[in-house]
């Protein structure tokens, strides 16, 4: 059973119960005609839709999805729909880079007494629908590969920062090490090419901390495990922005965490790199000069300087120096000019609804549900109750179709959103290597849209977005239905 | 910051002594304006009357001569060219009424057009009361007056918002105070004195100025001292028939307040075309002089 | 065995031929910034390339998500209160072939077989699958700077788990038979007798040998890392760094463990039963219905992954490591942990 | 799970256009739905009786009933359910009238759409589970702010009714704004000997405690145990050894305080008691007159007083109080009028207010109710009245009628008559408001036995005419002409607002107030004296204006309404709220920073931190459980699962 075919669109109605419920009541009342295609689903207060149940009926077979709640200043519970009103706005301009037409989408305000403005809602939200047509289902999606520009023009010089003071920086932590439990910092691992995050505890281990375009890792992820102990951790300028973030929601205690940091002149995309050094054997020797850095495999020299093959999020870094430190060694870097569109994001925006719908189809035929993402975000603090894998919310289902996989996706950017700090760990840390990044970057373009250009993580004392409101909103238009 | 003058037509003919004494204040102030080329008539409130594109047509050529001079600010010492002036740049905001003023012109107008101010409120802005006390020579001893604004200089609210309190504005107080005169609070001193009404309906206007020279008198003051050609004329030229039409009898000279604070300051009183008031200035000006020969003080 | 040789423009088309009436899965690249190979099923128009794959061929045996069975609930028309279940529980397999994956990827298969089929349950869906699996595995042309299959066991050359081998020598490929499957197969395929390129392809996997390090003496490795069980500090040393994510399980050749879940549709009319890979990496592998987690820190967990591969798998299974030292846990890991550096920290640094 | 389906005809509004027969086979075939019907009138004796049978019959564990609205009949439906034996939770609706039937003709359509509607009510009922009222016990003490009318008649009410009160005053003493009145209309009996044994009442009655020249501090806690911390100012006097004698007030040398009780019409000494039958009758210091806080010289008052009360060192205290319910009486002030220049803005002095006047007439007023002009002292001949100063003005925001000022100006007039003879009142108005009881009658007698002039417009100007009268300009639009008066003395009929700071009360009540500070009601007609915060009930002015009668009246709905709610020893506490699952809950703390009501704290379970919801202070918004990353948090009966099964129901199958 499902719409009348060809008369009727599967449209999904959420209404809060005090104000539009009574408002879609009056206007039955009224005998208001209207077309049947709405289902109305009933809920306390706009503030209870989560943006997740959206999404969960536009990508299994919604056509069109209406969100109504009471008038901001009018809510039965005062706050709930300044609330959803920010976390709605996000939404409508987070659907277009998954591919979903954002007209599919409306959110509106309308009182118990206002049953006209339900039917004139209801007409022509109905109408836009049907205007769009059926939408396209992403199981059906057909196959389209493109792939990321990533030379791009860094804000601020790229370099190896062999210069940089690490026996300074070293004689600092030895310093420090005994008032805390460890320092993390960086090591190298198997071999030169590689890093590996390093757990300082005597010091001897501080003798093997590294610094360095290698240094990928963003340590901070490790940080809400040592809530309640002292620990001191290295950062690059992205990665103090993740502890501030970390601060901004009490998830650190400021006076547990020593954060050392040294200007940072850009990490190394690990992935092209072995991509140009192929299959070799053996790690002879890599040697850093100021522009970039010479691999020697199997007695072949590989030159990658750092201008061409900087990580994406590099170049369009604007804290090279820790937005925040305790110990901070080394002169600031000055950064001139606005990031431009990060190459991710800039690959998505070039491509039509439609493309991006196939592009994420094909990318998430490859993922295989390792969860690498999310395990190496410093915000999913969720650890081992994480929605993706419970019965209870039962969000997702374990079958392994590109709606389930892509559903994640949205749900981790959709809990990231106004927290994530661009980082880029997800997307590094996916073994298969999908785009996943450009879904949190469109997230934070519309956060900085919407909220006066702000940034999570640059200021510890800051509260995020979505986890306040403001009565009035500069940047958010209610939907006039008369236009 | 150039200021362009705008003079408005009673300055060369029924308000000469306006004209004359304004100039007189503002060079001892040092307020240099440029005289605004080729201005024409400001439509008054005929034009405003017939139409409201011809009237704003009339204020807009002279905003715009002004615009094209580069200047930010126009000057004017009449309250009637105020408004007008003011009231054609905020209609002009409107692009469907720009286009048929446009249509009326030569040219297009300039889209941004300077604002207009009166002297006396550029002149307590700019300089302000403590100063225009420092410039005082002769103070205004023993003088007690009140000073009558008219009802069009801080009307509408909307669009003369800067210049203070509709129904109750203190800039020309606060100057006649800083030039020494004891000013009394005038409760009807944004009441309106018949304005043009003085031709068609006599009678009106002779009531309404009657109803403030009474109420003057009433107050025990020397002089009142007023900021617009046509009321200056309805209380002094037409100040016997409001008597008659009262049934008293008024001597009661009336001001300009620039002859006011020209006095303080030393001006030559031939200078201030003070020979032109029709009510004579003579009983105050002797009162004034006394007090200032012996020095009295309150 | 019987041996066969067709030269390197062929390839495609030899594969292609197998194709006809077979599952063919390859190793297809996947075009990205950060490219990756994935065994796929041939289908015309593709061009053969052998790379290493970064995932394991495990899919032909166990895919990562496969029906157990379906049910639907049927309603009586007359009394709505009677409901009848129909169930189907048939394992689906289909005839395949795993072409062009490596030795290290091919004794995967033979690891799997010990607890799927040679112990006290043997499990149909698997065993539908296995049946019909032939594996054509190519020998080790080059040495990654991760892979360690000499250590385990194994080798470039190991035939461990694979029908045919197949070996690249300049000009075209060798094809040995191993087992009678292989045999069966290589016999219907219309191609030139190999044996006059023998010796050139013992030349070549020579070669590869020769390149490898020395490896260390693992022998003792099953009681060593049985020993460290109660070292928790070792253990917590080690994982410091780990991320607790399913990476290294999921790409492992011989990782076998699953998930069952059912899942609805809508209203739960009709469903499914699902297996699904699991990873013992992951908090969720140990928790019981109560909450209480067996193994609640990643330290507790790496210490199941390491002994189970390098001590309990063994002694359960006959003294076979049940990792093949393919490095892919390796490769993939996103803090670069490296599962030797542990394996022979175990073994060599004295403590408890 | 055995679910029966009820397709409610309705008569013909929902069977005139949904085949309900078509609706209840297709129910049959959903899941765990083992009996479906189509009674006519479902929420009728029989078809609620037919509910009940069939949930015995089938041995039903849920139903879902598809009829109206459930802002209608849910809880009927509930109460069914649980007269069968079921939780009144295992209930869900499908409105197919107001959202189906009565929006549109097209029969097939309809009759699809109510189909699956039901299928998302089953849907979402196979994941209900079965709530429990939680039960408290309640503090049965009620706290009444504002000492005003109302709040004297909530605190007599309660008191009666055995409850304890604790009434708390920011002035000096009880009596609020109807203390300050002469006399009260329509029966011009005097107000303080109406509201005079009303306040003694509340002194001698013993269920009642008093906290005079008091405020809020802040209040926490919820409905049957809100804890109220109360700042007691500091009087500078020690009213347990005042006696209220007034020695010390004659004494005081510092002359020249203006007297807030007497609306600044007199001045009086920095040591005062507020009027003859204050309550209590204690002395205040007030501290920007006192010449000894000011000086460190004087202290006449010590020394005069007979028990040594006077204490310069005295400081502010702060006193706790727990109590079960609070009801909200702080009553009004005027606007204020000096933003009218055009009336002087506060300039001419003999321009006064209607409250002032009140002053003027009292016999306990600065003049002993001899009515003289402010300027020189002088009996007014001309007195005029001007109606709606700061109401019904939308250029200064108070776009409302202050309701009462017609009367009292009306009252007023009839007193001038009173006192002097030979005066001459004249009345500015728009409209004159008299519809309470006696109240047309009244204003009758005001304009024709007492011959007051009233004059129907505006007043567009007052000035001082320089010989000491003020001439009062206006329209007449009776005539069609402008009318000019001569006035000795202007009375302006000042418009009401919400009293200063009802605003910030309002947020320590949690309740909300509109852009006036008046206190927003649960229901404009329906629920006046509640608020949509349990617990918390209005009286008086504070809620919107209005006459004495209704203040009283409302202060006896509140003191009901209080009563009612502490007629039960336990209160059950609603249970469609959130509830933590321990084992999820990381506390990151994210649902305790946007509870409204702040209703979740986070505690310490076995050396960990948890979220924990309080039951009776949640609201069941659910804006934690869409908060919540990991859903540890559900709100109970709109959980993710039963959500997610009716977004399912409609988009998966």
């Amino acid at each position: 059973m499902s719409v009348l075919a060809g008369k009727e669109l599967r449209i999904v109605g959420f209404l809060c119960n005090w104000c539009s419920y009574g408002g879609a009541d009056t206007a039955g009342v009224a005998r208001a005609t209207q077309p049947t295609d709405l289902r109305i689903v009933r809920v306390p207060c706009s503030g209870r839709i989560d943006p997740l149940f959206i999404l969960r009926a536009l990508l299994h077979g919604a056509d069109g999805v209406l969100v109504s709640g009471c008038h901001p200043g009018d809510c039965h519970y005062a706050e709930g729909n300044y609330y959803a009103r920010r976390r709605l706005e996000i939404l409508k301009q987070f659907l277009p880079v998954l591919g979903i037409d954002p007209r599919r989408f409306e959110y509106t305000w309308i009182s118990a007494s206002e049953g006209q403005r339900w039917q004139l809602a209801v007409t022509k939200f109905t109408q836009q629908i049907h205007e769009l047509g059926a939408a396209p289902a992403f199981e059906n999606a057909e196959k389209l590969i493109q792939i990321a520009d990533m030379a791009l023009t860094a804000l601020r010089p790229l370099g190896t920062g062999q210069h940089a003071a690490l026996a300074d920086l070293k004689k600092a932590i030895v310093e420090k090490l005994p008032e805390l439990d460890c320092v993390i910092g960086w090591q190298q691992s198997y071999d030169a090419a590689h890093s590996a995050p390093l757990f300082m505890r005597k010091p001897e281990d501080v003798e093997k901390l590294v610094w360095g375009p290698l240094n990928v890792n963003n340590l901070a992820t490790y940080l809400p495990q040592y809530k309640g102990k002292k620990v001191g951790i290295v950062v690059k300028g992205c990665d103090s922005r993740s502890v501030t973030q970390l601060l901004q929601e009490g998830l650190i205690n400021r006076d547990d965490v020593v954060v050392f940091s040294m200007p940072c002149e850009g990490t190394l995309d690990m992935a092209r790199i072995n991509q140009a050094l192929g299959a070799y054997q053996h790690i002879d020797k890599v040697a850093y000069d100021e522009a970039g850095v010479s691999i020697t495999a199997d007695g072949k020299e590989h030159r990658f300087c750092m201008v061409e093959y900087a990580q994406g999020k590099c170049y369009s870094c604007a804290t090279p120096g820790a937005v925040l430190a305790d110990v901070r060694l080394g002169t600031p870097t000055p950064v001139t000019g606005t990031p431009a569109t990060p190459p991710e994001l800039a690959l998505l925006d070039s491509m039509s609804l439609s493309e991006r719908f196939a592009f994420w189809h094909t990318q998430m035929e490859r993922c295989i549900r390792c969860y690498a993402c999310r395990n190496a975000c410093p915000m999913c603090v969720c650890r081992d109750y994480c929605v993706a894998e419970s019965r209870d919310p039962h969000w997702l289902t374990q079958e392994d179709t590109a709606t389930e996989k892509f559903f994640f996706q949205t749900i981790h950017a959709l809990h990231l959103a106004g927290r994530c700090t661009g980082c880029g760990e997800c997307q590094r840390a996916c073994p298969v290597g999908i785009p996943i990044l450009a879904l949190r970057q469109q997230i934070a373009r519309a956060v900085a849209q919407t909220f006066e250009g702000y940034r999570p993580g640059m200021n510890a004392k800051a509260t995020p977005p979505l986890m306040g409101f403001t009565v009035e909103e500069n940047n958010i238009k209610e939907k006039d239905w008369n236009k | 910051m150039s200021i362009v003058y705008y003079p408005g037509c009673s300055a060369a003919g029924t308000s000469s002594d306006y004209e004359k004494s304004t100039q007189a204040v503002c060079d001892a102030l040092g307020m240099s304006f440029t005289p605004l080329p080729d201005w024409n008539c400001c439509g008054s409130t005929p034009a405003h009357a017939t139409s409201t594109e011809l009237s704003a047509a009339l204020s807009v050529r002279n905003l715009d001569i002004a615009a094209k001079m580069g200047a930010e600010k126009v000057a004017t010492p009449c309250p009637s060219c105020l408004s007008n002036l003011r009231l054609a740049k905020k209609r002009m905001e409107k692009p469907e009424f720009r286009a048929r003023v446009d249509e009326l012109l030569d040219e297009a107008s300039s889209a941004e057009l300077p604002q207009t101010y009166s002297v006396m409120q550029l002149i307590y802005e700019k300089y302000g009361s403590e100063f225009v006390a420092h410039r005082v020579q002769r103070p205004l001893k023993g003088l007690k007056v009140a000073c009558y604004y008219g009802c069009l200089m801080s009307r509408p609210a909307d669009i003369m918002a800067d210049f203070g309190h509709p129904e109750n504005p203190q800039v020309m107080e606060s100057l006649l105070r800083a030039c020494g005169a004891e000013v009394v609070e005038f409760p009807l001193k944004t009441e309106c004195c018949g304005a043009s009404h003085g031709i068609p309906e006599r009678q009106l206007t002779a009531n309404l100025s009657g109803k403030i020279l009474e109420t003057a008198q009433n107050m025990g003051i020397d002089a009142l001292v007023a900021a617009c050609p046509l009321c200056q004329m309805n209380l002094d030229l037409r100040q016997k028939q409001a008597g008659k039409a009262m049934g008293k009898e008024f001597a009661l000279p009336v001001f300009y307040y620039t002859q006011m604070m020209g006095m303080a300051f030393g001006i030559k009183l031939s200078a201030l075309g003070l020979n032109k008031l029709v009510v004579s200035p003579e009983p105050v000006l002797k009162k004034w002089q006394a007090a200032l020969k012996e020095g009295v003080c309150e | 065995m019987i041996t066969r040789y067709f030269p390197a423009d062929a390839l495609t088309k030899v594969v292609a031929s197998l194709a006809d009436e077979r599952r063919v899965l390859i190793p297809v690249t996947q075009p990205a910034v950060k490219k990756s190979v994935i065994f796929a099923p041939f289908s015309a128009g593709m061009t053969v390339e052998l790379h290493k794959a970064s995932v394991a061929p495990k899919e032909a045996v166990l895919p990562q998500c496969e029906t157990l069975l379906t049910y639907s609930k049927q309603k009586d028309a007359e009394d709505p209160s009677k409901v009848n279940l129909v169930l189907d529980d048939k394992p689906q397999a289909q005839p395949t072939i795993v072409f062009g994956c490596r030795p290290c990827d091919a004794r995967g298969f033979a690891v799997l077989d010990r607890p799927y089929l040679d112990g006290p349950f043997i499990d149909p869906y698997y065993q539908a699958r296995r049946k019909q699996l032939i594996v054509i595995t190519q020998t080790c042309p080059s040495v990654g700077t991760t892979c360690f299959c000499h250590w385990v066991g194994s080798g470039p050359n190991s035939t461990t788990g694979s029908d045919i081998m197949l070996t690249a020598i300049d000009g075209g490929y060798v094809l040995e038979a191993v087992t009678e499957k292989g045999e069966a197969l290589l016999a219907g395929m219309k191609l030139e007798d190999g044996a006059p390129f023998m010796d050139k392809a013992k030349t070549a996997r020579g070669t590869v040998e020769a390149q490898l390090a020395p490896a260390p003496d693992l022998t003792q490795a099953q009681e060593k890392i049985a020993a460290r069980f109660n070292d928790n500090t070792f253990w917590e040393e080690q994982t410091a760094q780990c991320l607790s994510c399913g990476a290294c399980t999921y790409m492992c050749p011989t990782c076998y463990c699953f998930n069952i879940t059912d899942e609805g549709d809508g209203v739960c009319k009709a469903g499914r039963r699902l297996r699904t890979w699991d990873t013992c990496m992951s908090p969720l592998f140990t928790r019981e219905a109560s909450g209480h987690n067996a193994r609640m820190s990643k330290a507790q967990r790496m210490k199941n992954r390491i002994s189970h591969k390098f001590s309990t798998y063994p002694e359960n299974w006959g003294g076979e490591f049940s990792c093949n030292g393919c490095g892919r846990c390796i490769n993939n890991c996103p803090v670069n942990l490296d599962i030797r550096a542990i394996v022979l920290a175990a073994i060599n640094e004295k403590g408890a | 799970m055995r679910i029966g389906v009820f397709i409610c005809h309705c008569g013909s509004n929902i069977g005139g256009t949904v085949d309900c027969a078509k609706v209840a086979a297709l129910a049959a075939t959903f899941p765990d739905v083992v009996y479906a019907t189509d009674p006519m009138y479902t929420c009728a004796e029989p078809g609620q009786a037919a509910i009940e049978e069939a949930i015995k019959n089938y041995q039903l564990d849920g139903v879902v009933v598809a009829s109206c609205s459930p802002r209608m009949h849910e809880p009927t439906f509930r109460r069914t359910v649980e007269r069968a034996g079921l939780n009144r939770y295992m209930f869900e609706m499908a409105n197919i009238r107001e959202h189906v039937s009565w929006i549109g003709k097209d029969i097939e359509a309809n009759t699809n759409k109510a189909a699956e509607l039901v299928k998302m009510a089953v849907a979402k009922l196979r994941n209900n589970k079965a709530l429990h009222a939680a039960s408290f016990d309640v503090n049965k003490k009620v706290l009444v702010i504002g000492g005003g009318v109302a709040g004297i008649q909530a605190a007599l009410d309660c008191a009666e009714g055995g409850i304890p009160v604790v009434l708390v005053e920011r002035e000096a003493t009880i009596g609020g704004k109807m203390a300050k009145l002469d006399k009260t209309f329509p029966t011009v009996d005097c107000s303080a000997c109406i509201l005079g044994p009303k306040m003694v009442d509340v002194a001698q009655s013993p269920n009642i405690t008093t906290y005079a020249y008091s405020e809020i501090e802040s209040i926490s806690g919820y409905v049957g145990n809100f804890t109220v911390t109360i700042r007691k100012k500091t009087t500078y006097v020690d009213w347990s050894k005042c006696t209220g004698c007034g020695a010390c007030t004659e004494k005081c040398p510092s002359k020249k305080t203006p007297d807030a009780f007497n609306e600044v019409t007199g001045l009086t000494t920095a040591i005062t008691i507020a009027f003859p039958q204050a309550i209590p009758k204690k002395a205040v210091i007030n501290a920007q007159h006192c010449k000894k806080l000011l000086t460190g010289k004087c202290g006449v008052c010590a020394k005069t007083c007979p028990t040594g009360a006077i204490n310069y060192e005295m400081k502010d205290e702060l006193v706790t109080e727990t109590v079960g319910a609070i009801v909200a009486a702080t009553g009004y002030d005027l606007v204020d009028w000096t933003q009218y220049e055009q009336y002087g803005g506060g300039r001419y002095p003999d321009v006064i207010t209607s409250l002032q006047y009140e002053r003027l007439l009292s016999a306990s007023g600065p003049t002993g109710g001899h009515i003289v002009r402010p300027s020189d002292g002088k009996e007014p001949k001309n007195v005029v009245f001007i109606q709606c100063v700061g109401s019904r003005d939308r250029s200064i925001g108070r776009p409302y009628c202050s309701g009462f000022c017609c009367m009292y100006t009306a009252k007023q007039a009839v007193l001038t008559k009173d006192h002097m003879p030979d005066s001459q009142s004249y009345v500015f108005y728009m409209d004159i408001r008299a519809n309470g009881k006696l109240y047309d009658e009244f204003q009758r007698r005001a304009v024709e036995e007492y011959g007051t002039e009233y004059i129907r417009g505006r007043v567009s100007k007052i000035y001082p005419d320089g010989k000491g009268h003020l001439i009062v300009k206006g329209a007449d639009t009776l005539l069609g002409q402008a009318v000019e008066v001569e006035a000795d003395l202007v009375v302006l009929a000042v418009g009401v607002e919400a009293a200063k700071g009802a605003a910030r009360l309002a947020e320590k009540l949690r309740i909300s107030y509109d852009s006036y500070g008046f206190f927003m009601e649960s229901h404009v007609k329906l629920k006046p004296v509640e608020t949509n915060t349990a617990g918390v009930y209005l009286a008086g002015v504070c809620q919107g204006v209005k006459d004495i009668p209704a203040s009283v009246a409302q202060g006896s709905a509140a003191a009901a309404k209080v009563l009612s709610l502490f007629s039960k020893d336990k209160l059950q506490s609603d249970p469609q709220i959130s509830q933590v699952d321990i084992k999820r809950c990381i506390a990151c703390g994210k649902c305790v920073q946007t509870c409204p009501f702040g209703a979740i704290e986070l505690f310490d379970f076995r050396g960990q931190q948890k979220a924990r919801v309080i039951e009776t202070v949640c609201q069941g918004c659910g804006l934690c459980t869409a908060t919540c990353p990991q859903g540890a948090i559900q709100l109970a009966h709109f959980t993710d699962n039963q959500i997610l099964a009716e977004v399912d129901a409609l988009c998966q199958c």
